[in-house]
């Protein structure tokens, strides 16, 4: 596999040859809002990450896992069905590497060593993720302290980096590579573009501002950190609003509903949130987390230690910086890792 | 540094250490540009880490309800008539809470602001009705005047109708403003096309319920959308149970909305949440003839009625 | 790729009203395709999640024991809305089951040791499942001495109440079925479960202890179990959590880093010892 | 529902109509022993009061596909309670202005105050209340459908 190049010119034909073979989406700005929405060849390039991530490709806010008749008449009344899996091959061109390592940090959640959850792989291993290198990283973004980096290749298919004038394509996998021969017209790129991209790189690693350390947080107990008195001060503020676990990338519980409509009942899940007292809510009206302080200890113990401990090591959290830049109150999670990190 | 800024810090020092609240709810400074954090000084030291800007968007009055504690709470004009509408509620005892008022001209909306460089804004400097925001390679002064949110931009309340001390003098009040003149346009639209309106309006709504967490007024121990058996509306992001969450949602906010803007200020899309409560605080004012949170003494008109009351609509 | 949330259909085959407040109803299932019930093959201490296909799903521990074949068994008590919805389903109905969950009791590790057992209330569900199993002709040779205590408020509170008197009846294991209060007509024991424990004295030295019950028992339970000499890894406890996916992704049932559904419900006294009390 | 049936000729609304139990309920029972002919499109609630109707219950009618709704009390005066449907009239005018505003056609909500000796006025109201809404025709806007999401 071998580095492409592509005139920044012949990005549109490029994407247009793709969706040939690809329902192909990117980067676009929409209502002044940066979303990632179906292509026909202009996307944007210098771009602060979008608002939400792209988590919802595969992992939609509301989704239909098993449907059912309800009709009583039927003979297979209530009893669920599958629905034919989505499996459209999608190209998703620009997503940023953060937002790829949230892949990687979701593919181990949604696979433990009994199960796999099918939706969310169905549509993954269905789509070939073009990924776009941060040249110009934001004031909130962190990810060089949580094993990410503006250049980060996890979870990628292909990583592009903007030259400037060219585009060069890294393939990273198999499909990644398939990709690029289906798009066909791209030079060979050279030892100066590969220079290009290193000096890139470094620069690019170099404007991240912020840096938090992580590494007291990986030798502390579970008990040690639970029990630390800085959540009651982070909790007098927060809202628990969940606008963090909303905009997260890596952020992935969910709850299950089951809704009726005639005779055509669904199963369907939702995005749900560690910050609803509903969340964790018995039956009995016994709440296992029942105040702030432990809704939002939850949220910074499951991505910094509970995911570490139980994933081989990786942080659930990617620095992307959104819910630093979205918390209505400015909750930032790079001052809480601080205090759990101190 | 802003002069209130240093009169804020005095009264809450004095505050604290007169031992006449436990605690004093303000702002300090955020992590991000443009954006403050609550701040809950309990000692002069903290204290002295209270700042006043045009950051102060959070309505600290949801702080309130269910505290224990002895609070003195900053409150620009439509906070302070949330603390009112507390206190008439009996969401907290007025004896137990210290309004601080200070007169506002208005808090900035960062989304304006960052429609230019966006989150590439590193750091943003006020002075003097300016605003000089700048980042890598860029630096550009704007007048405050002109990226205030709409709420500020038609305030009529900006000096706290109630309060216990207030931190410099009143400011003019807003006169000759139309509150409602884009309410009004819609109305005189066709009914489906007003409902069209509505249904993209909420079309980006991600059900996080910041909207609803961030407003003094949802306070109830279980919201309606949390509610099952029955359960009112389904969880999901289909446009009728977002469109419904909405309508009720603004509902019961109906003679008690401040139109504060807490809930656009804490929206992580953006929705225009306003545009539902603002109808039914137009329609209170022209049908009860009633503002929320001006007055102790006055009841919420729909805890009230008169006899003579409109009923031109039913039969 | 296998649809872990795709429930099995079965049926109702039977509906048993288990307590005098009717609160309490068993559920025996059928499997409607036979291959199915292959499929579903459990051990004691799991559950299954029972899915009202409109109303949701609801974790209960399977009460009944891999030795009974042809169905399983759930006793369930009515508390919210899918739990109500299962007490108005009649026999002949059809619902779903998915299963089975969790990580069951550790029945190869307590091969050779004394066990016992201590429940309260409806909790006896899948300690059904465990006497069952080791009093089956096939296991009970594994064990040694076999201790059961069990609680409820009142006799019509008691579950299961036939089949325990026949285990009184046996010599094999040792029975202690007691009520909180004296009763009218009630010529058994009358006491808490922790003081019958007690009484009961359990050797601990080769013994393994499983205790499920309402918070309020496990509380007090503990100190008499530590009292009779039994360590914190001898001592079995099984949680509950709130759970929709039961398989380890959904994420609401989390205490500290474990899944309550997939990493337990089961966990020593030991391990828990070392987890946040969020159950 | 095919299109024919959306034709206003044919188009038979349905219409819930909660109606108090110290009035409106008598209306109807004493229109229905007069023999006095309504339509039969009006699926009756009964209610304590009109106090007790919550806005959710209106919009919950529309959520499950009622094409009007119909809410009738006590005339002002004359509650039961006292005072239940001067408050319940604050609450179903700010309402209805709500509706109004985002969008549900007008037509569709009505609300009436018929004592139970009017079971002539019940009998006309109902009938006023369904041409109403069979003139707006088959009610979509805020009915639930099955659900709509990916």
């Amino acid at each position: 596999m071998a580095d492409m190049i592509l005139k920044k010119n012949a990005l549109g034909d490029f994407l247009k040859s793709l969706s040939g073979s690809y329902e192909t989406f990117g980067p676009k700005q929409e209502d002044g809002e940066v979303k990632f929405a179906p292509v026909d060849g202009e996307v944007l390039l210098d771009y602060q990450n979008s608002r939400l991530s792209p988590k919802n490709f595969f992992f939609p806010q509301s989704e239909r896992m098993l449907e059912f008749s309800a009709d009583p008449a039927a003979e297979d009344a209530f009893v669920m069905k599958e629905r034919p899996a989505a499996k459209q091959a999608r190209l998703l061109f620009g997503i940023r590497p953060c937002d790829a390592k949230a892949f990687a940090v979701l593919d181990k959640i949604y696979r433990n060593d009994q199960y796999t959850d099918n939706y969310w792989f169905d549509k993954r291993e269905a789509a070939t993720l073009i990924g776009l290198a941060c040249n110009r990283p934001c004031a909130t973004c962190f990810c060089t302290s949580v094993g990410c980096g503006p250049f980060h290749e996890e979870g990628l298919d292909v990583l592009a980096v903007d030259l400037g004038e060219d585009i060069l394509l890294k393939p990273l996998t198999d499909k990644g590579q398939k990709a690029l021969d289906a798009a066909g017209g791209l030079a060979a790129a050279d030892g100066k573009a590969a220079a290009s991209v290193e000096k890139l790189k470094g620069e690019a690693e170099a404007a991240i501002q912020s840096k938090v350390a992580v590494d007291k947080v990986a030798e502390r107990s579970v008990m040690e950190l639970y029990e630390a008195d800085h959540w009651a001060k982070v909790a007098q503020r927060c809202l628990n609003c969940g606008v963090c676990t909303y905009v997260c990338p890596t952020c992935h519980c969910f709850d299950i509903q089951d809704e009726v409509s005639g005779t055509a009942g669904d199963r369907i899940r939702n995005w749900d949130s560690c910050m609803s007292w509903l969340f964790t809510m018995h039956g009995t009206g016994h709440n296992p987390r029942p105040d702030k302080t432990s809704r939002v200890r939850q949220r910074f113990m499951h991505k910094f230690k509970y995911i570490p401990l139980k994933r081989g090591g990786d942080i659930g959290c990617v620095g992307c910086g959104r819910c630093v830049a979205q918390c209505p109150v400015n909750i930032d999670v790079r001052d809480v890792v601080r205090d759990m990190n101190a | 540094m802003d002069k209130r800024t240093e009169k804020i810090r005095e009264i809450a020092k004095r505050l604290l250490s007169e031992d006449r609240v436990d605690v004093v709810l303000g702002y300090g400074p955020g992590t991000v540009p443009l954006r403050n954090a609550p701040l809950f000084a309990r000692t002069p030291e903290e204290a002295d880490k209270l700042i006043w800007d045009s950051n102060c968007r959070i309505n600290l009055a949801n702080f309130l309800p269910r505290t224990k504690e002895r609070v003195a709470v900053l409150a620009k004009g439509c906070d302070a008539r949330n603390i009112v509408n507390h206190v008439v509620e009996h969401q907290i005892k007025r004896d137990q809470v210290y309004i601080v008022g200070v007169p506002c001209q208005g808090m900035l909306d960062p989304e304006k602001v960052q429609q230019r460089e966006g989150r590439f804004i590193e750091s943003a400097v006020e002075s003097d009705g300016d605003l000089t925001v700048s980042g890598p390679g860029f630096e550009t002064t704007l007048k405050l005047a002109d990226v205030l949110r709409q709420n500020c931009q038609t305030c009529v309340h900006r000096n706290p109708p109630v309060y216990d001390e207030l931190v410099g003098e009143p400011v003019p009040e807003q006169t000759d403003i139309d509150r409602y003149a884009d309410i009004n346009d819609l109305l005189g639209k066709p009914d489906g096309e007003r409902y069209a309106y509505f249904q993209n309006l909420v079309k980006d709504c991600i059900r996080c319920y910041a909207c609803r967490d961030a407003c003094p007024l949802c306070y109830c121990h279980v919201c309606f959308v949390d509610e099952h058996m029955p359960q009112w509306l389904g969880k999901s992001v289909d446009p009728h149970d977002v469109l419904t969450y909405h309508i009720l949602r603004a509902f019961h906010c109906a003679g008690r909305c401040t139109d504060c803007g807490a809930c656009e200020a804490a929206c992580p899309v953006n929705i225009k949440l306003r545009q539902f409560t603002r109808l039914l605080e137009k329609d209170i004012q022209e049908r009860y003839g009633y503002e929320a949170g001006m007055s102790l003494e006055t009841l919420p008109p729909l805890t009230v009625y008169r006899p003579d009351d409109p009923q031109e609509f039913i039969k | 790729m296998k649809n872990p949330y795709l429930p099995y259909p079965v049926r109702i085959d039977k509906i048993i009203v288990e307590t005098e407040d009717k609160n309490l109803r068993s559920f025996r299932l059928v499997f409607i395709n036979p291959e199915d019930e292959k499929a579903f093959a459990y051990t004691p201490g799991q559950f299954a999640e029972l899915s009202l296909a409109g109303y949701g799903e609801i974790p209960i521990g399977i009460a009944s024991s891999p030795t009974e074949k042809g169905h399983i068994f759930f006793t369930v008590n009515k508390v919210g809305s899918v739990s109500s919805a299962l007490h108005n389903m009649k026999e002949g109905d059809i619902m779903g089951v998915r299963g089975p969950l969790g990580n069951a009791y550790p029945l190869e590790s307590m091969e050779g040791r004394d066990i016992v057992i201590v429940a309260g209330g409806f909790a006896v569900t899948t300690l059904r499942s465990t006497v069952t199993w080791m009093l089956h002709p096939d296991n009970r040779a594994k064990y040694g001495k076999i201790y059961f205590i069990y609680g409820a408020r009142t006799p019509g509170m008691l579950l299961y109440r036939d089949e325990m008197q026949k285990w009184q009846e046996r010599d094999d294991i040792e029975t202690y079925i007691t009520i909180d209060r004296e009763y009218p007509g009630w010529d058994g024991l009358v006491g808490m479960v922790p003081a019958v424990l007690e009484q009961a004295n359990p050797p601990s030295a080769n013994a393994t202890a499983v205790v499920c019950g309402p918070p309020v028992m496990i509380r007090f339970t503990q100190p008499v179990l530590e009292k009779l000499g039994f360590a914190d890894d001898q001592v079995v406890l099984s949680l509950e959590n709130r759970m929709k996916c039961g398989i380890g992704i959904c994420g609401r049932c989390n205490v500290g880093p474990e899944y309550v559904c997939k990493d337990g419900p089961v966990f020593t006294k030991a391990q828990l010892n070392e987890l946040p009390k969020e159950y | 529902m095919t299109a024919e049936d959306k034709t206003n000729e044919t188009f038979q609304p349905r219409i819930v109509t909660f109606l108090c139990n110290w009035c409106s309920y008598g209306a109807a029972d004493l229109a229905g022993v007069s023999r006095m002919p309504y339509p039969p499109n009006i699926r009756v609630i009964r209610i304590p009061c009109t106090g007790r109707m919550s806005p959710k219950f209106i919009l919950e009618a529309f959520r499950r596909g009622a094409d009007g709704v119909w809410v009738s009390g006590c005339h002002p005066g004359d509650c039961h309670y006292i005072a239940g449907n001067y408050y319940a009239r604050r609450k179903f005018t700010l309402f209805r202005d709500l509706m109004n505003y985002v969008g549900l056609e007008p037509g569709r909500l009505h609300f009436s105050w018929i004592s139970s000796a009017e079971g002539e006025k019940f009998a006309r109201v109902a009938t006023e209340v369904v041409e109403a809404v069979r003139a707006v025709g088959p009610s979509d806007r805020f009915a639930k459908q099955r659900i709509e999401v990916a």
